[in-house]
């Protein structure tokens, strides 16, 4: 089957190489604010989310780029859900790998964006999960591909951009799944040093490979800890400083998704969002009061019931996953 | 007699699918309490894999999300969406749960778009981890509620692998063999594939269902070798046990069934 | 270029997927002893040793193995010294795969089994280290082959058993390299518990993919630990229960190579060993005294000094890692 | 003047070539006393992986194994071979260092076998991780001792690739472009390579070495473009840290070059 789907996110493997050859491996600061993180994405960029749709996403991040007002990018909607929902809600990209968009999974689907994607605004090219995190393991791995056994035979092959090949072993046939090289990464984690080693709890989704595969990887963090933190335990070391170009703290950076063993998700400001967004009128009341009328994050936070609010979550999260039970 | 909706109908008898020690990659939602009551009540052994990392988890509450923190209560492994998918792709996986908006006879099932792709009536999430699962795992199970416009002879979009055009076809395609559909239940029925044609067969009706409701609510000729069996209806443990420990929140069983 | 190298340890995917298939994800207890675990490996057997060569090998388990007089295996001589040198002495295989044999990196290499292997006794196949560890990352992938960038235009290549792919993206040239399914691998661990879940602390070298990749896992472990002891943290899970087959508590199991952050390396003995290897007749001896005359690994370990010794390897090894210099 | 044996010499030699900043994979022996001693004088962000695993460790004495816990000391992370080589195979590694018991004028190294492959004369452990290094890094530099036997002019194996064939024979065969063999220390001069023909190339002698002395220790034509430099002698501070900090216990530099 010939596919028909953009090939987009793709570097000859050399190509990369000397990017990366270039690429600073000295341990230096790289701590700065959320406008200067932002300042890092450019017109026509690639951009990568880390997390997992409404867990562990870089909420504050793209709430900055929002109020930015980035535009024309190009973007991975991978297991995504509330991190590109908010990108299309801004308008920031015009083309888009698919593999899992719009809905919140359990909570339902935001309306307005749902006939934003239905309306052709962005041209997508289809992919399921498993091969989005094959192809950022390709590039992590310093390849143009990657042979897999999915996705063969369907519509979803035929609107992708892979290509099938055959093992020189088995004759088997492979859908050979073309790396994807993201210009700009955004992860947030649990714990960073300045230099960018960074500690992620819980599931990792695909963020190893997307930290390793991305030109430029800024990262978000709940808090600052020192270089000893990894050298101490380099089993918390989940992603190594020469591949972080920003380190930005941005305490409950991830709310109002789930940051493991942190704080739970708020159910219920995702209700009101996807409320808000039966229609455009309330939508885009919602995204000015809590987004585009707002300084920083912070104020955000505030909006939504701050410090009483996060601590409930906390509070949720512990009996969630310490307490294996709700009180 | 026990009282009971189509959802918690459709969760106890997906219940029961499972051997003890089976392996499932589970979503959210229906799977989830299905996958849940079993481990309760049938398979005590089960292995419950999560797409976003987690694998054997002791689920204290039904996820949200298939990434959420809820999977990750003392589970044995958190790793990534890759170790998940290469855990199925290695032939560790014997089921996999799905739902969808369109199915058609040999079970492909459509979650990408309604209407034409490039400007849709209505547009769905897409695959999601559904193909990888559906390529790779043995068996795949779908919940999924009974409807004409859900049953259909032609899919617009195959979001995610059945039988696709039949016997064989599977396999010239590059998927791996001895995999593929092999029930799907619904609120009026469960259906197994016949071995022979691929195709979607019926097993057995749910309590006061008639085979006229079932064709009335199916878009294609649904294949019945011979009287098709009563389904056993939710017994009152099954009850007892998703209501009080699967969903005691009622996320689930008290959505309707769309 | 053809390689004429023999593919060893290669299946098809397909036959690997029925054979996981069919073993069971039941959570049991698979504790036993050496003899019974040495009696897994049968005649033929493809068997891969997990560590690094003089780094958490399971001397233990080989030592037993070649008490049991086994025969006709082949190996994966992959960064492996002490290992497979053992497995040699022994004459237990007769082909291997071989990226990195005979010497003890550093500290010289044993003459007698150099010898050996000039003899042509053992039929060999060319690979390197990265190659042999992409080999097991294609099979713990479900995979026959992946395509790498190394060993072109070698004669490494030439006696390998690879084949060259070009990319359907770039035209580019590949290696691809063959999957490696072990029939069995014996992995030495920090901790495990009864049902095969098992801690690794430090280099991992390819343990991961091994494990995922054998039909049969053997794990000997330091000590045992309750399972709690990876639900409450899952970082500490290296290898998961259901691909192991055999655990068997071997304490001070690696002796006389180095157990990370548990005891260093017996460079006195390893001398000696290589001292005795200098001709046929004094290593014969040192394999009597050291392995053949012993009941068990007990007996070894008091050979060569007991709990004291043992106890000021400990110390070295706190001495490196720890404190960071020897004192 | 200092004096020195023909390992130090090696030693401090190959401490001086790398820039501050550049990433180097290291093996055991004299490749990492001088990265530990580059570090110390000429490059302290240096970083520092071992294919078993581990990155950026401070190293607390001499590894004798790559994988041994030296290389684990305070190291930023302990992952898996395949993590280094994909490391490299991406392109982040300057600089690999490398040994071998033959070299051609192209830089091709032999540490597989001496005579034929089937019933050699003498085996040797092989590429080990060698042959990654050389295919994939961006820099191959060699430090051994010189010696007409290893220096020959058709080695018996191609374990590891130089230059191979000449000009664009690492392109043709696959590998990535713009790599190859940047550097031969020994103990009587510092080579490069000619970059029209990818021969090897006389760049500086060391002290006390006569053009005469190298030749006569050299299987093959050396490319002389002109009176070659002096190398500059071992420092006084060099050698000092070197018997101080980098191997008190002269695990290496007390050893003979074989």
């Amino acid at each position: 089957m010939e596919s028909i789907g953009e090939l987009l996110g793709f570097h000859h493997p050399d190509e990369m190489r000397e990017f990366f050859r270039k690429k600073s491996k000295k341990m230096t600061s790289k701590l700065t604010d959320l406008k200067q993180a932002v300042s890092l994405v450019k017109e026509g960029d690639y951009i990568s989310i880390g997390g997992f749709g409404t867990v562990r996403i870089p909420t504050a991040f793209i709430h900055e780029l929002l109020r930015a007002k980035k535009k024309n990018l190009i973007a991975a909607c991978f297991t995504s859900n509330v991190d590109t929902d908010l990108l299309a809600a801004g308008k920031t990209f015009n083309k888009a790998d698919a593999s899992y968009i719009i809905s919140f999974e359990a909570l339902g689907a935001p309306k307005v964006l749902k006939k934003y994607f239905e309306s052709g605004s962005i041209q997508l090219t289809e992919w399921s999960n498993g091969v989005m995190g094959w192809r950022y393991k390709a590039a992590a791995m310093g390849l143009s591909y990657l042979p897999v056994r999915s996705m063969l035979g369907t519509d979803t092959q035929k609107y992708s951009a892979a290509k099938e090949v055959t093992c020189p072993f088995t004759g088997m046939k492979y859908l050979a799944v073309p790396a994807l090289y993201p210009d700009v990464a955004v992860i947030h984690v649990h714990a960073a040093d300045i230099y960018g080693n960074s500690y992620i709890r819980g599931v990792l989704v695909a963020d190893v490979d997307i930290a390793k595969a991305s030109k430029k990887v800024i990262i978000t963090t709940e808090k600052i800890v020192p270089t000893e933190f990894f050298r101490d335990n380099p089993q918390n070391t989940t992603i190594l400083f020469y591949q972080v170009d920003a380190v930005v703290v941005t305490p409950y950076g991830s709310y109002p998704c789930n940051m493991p063993y942190e704080y739970f998700m708020d159910v219920d400001h995702l209700r009101e969002f996807l409320k808000a967004a039966e229609d455009e009128k309330t939508f885009q009341e919602y995204l000015d009061k809590n987004i585009y009328n707002c300084n920083d994050f912070y104020e955000y936070l505030d909006n939504c019931g701050g410090i009483r609010r996060l601590e409930y979550l906390k509070d949720l999260e512990s009996q969630i996953i310490i307490e294996g039970g709700l009180r | 007699m026990n009282t009971y909706n189509d959802i918690e109908l459709m969760i106890c008898v997906a219940s029961r699918i499972f051997e003890d020690g089976a392996s499932v990659s589970v979503g959210t939602g229906i799977p989830c309490a299905a996958v849940m009551l079993a481990q309760k009540l049938y398979a005590p052994n089960i292995l419950i894999t999560f797409e976003a990392g987690a694998v054997a988890p002791v689920l204290p509450a039904m996820p949200i999300s298939v990434g959420d923190s809820t999977t990750m209560h003392k589970a044995l492994q958190t790793g990534s969406t890759c170790d998940q998918m290469e855990m199925i792709q290695r032939g560790l996986i014997d089921y996999c749960f799905l739902g969808g908006a369109q199915i058609d006879s040999y079970g492909n099932i459509n979650s990408t778009v309604i209407g034409d792709y490039k400007k849709p009536k209505v547009r769905f999430p897409g695959s999601g981890g559904a193909n990888d699962f559906a390529s790779m795992a043995w068996r795949i199970v779908m919940v999924v509620p009974h409807s004409i416009r859900r049953f259909t002879n032609k899919i617009d979009f195959i979001t995610t692998p059945g039988y696709l055009t039949g016997p064989g076809a599977r396999e010239q395609a590059g998927l791996p063999p001895n995999t593929g559909p092999y029930k799907i239940i619904t609120n009026l029925a469960v259906m197994g594939f016949d071995e022979e044609t691929k195709r979607m067969m019926l097993e057995s009706i749910h309590p006061g269902v008639s085979i006229d409701d079932i064709k009335n609510n199916t878009g294609f000729e649904l294949i019945i070798k011979q009287t098709p069996k009563q389904t056993e209806p939710p017994t009152q443990e099954e009850l007892r046990i998703l209501r009080e420990e699967v969903d005691p929140f009622k996320a689930v069983i008290e959505r309707k069934a769309e």
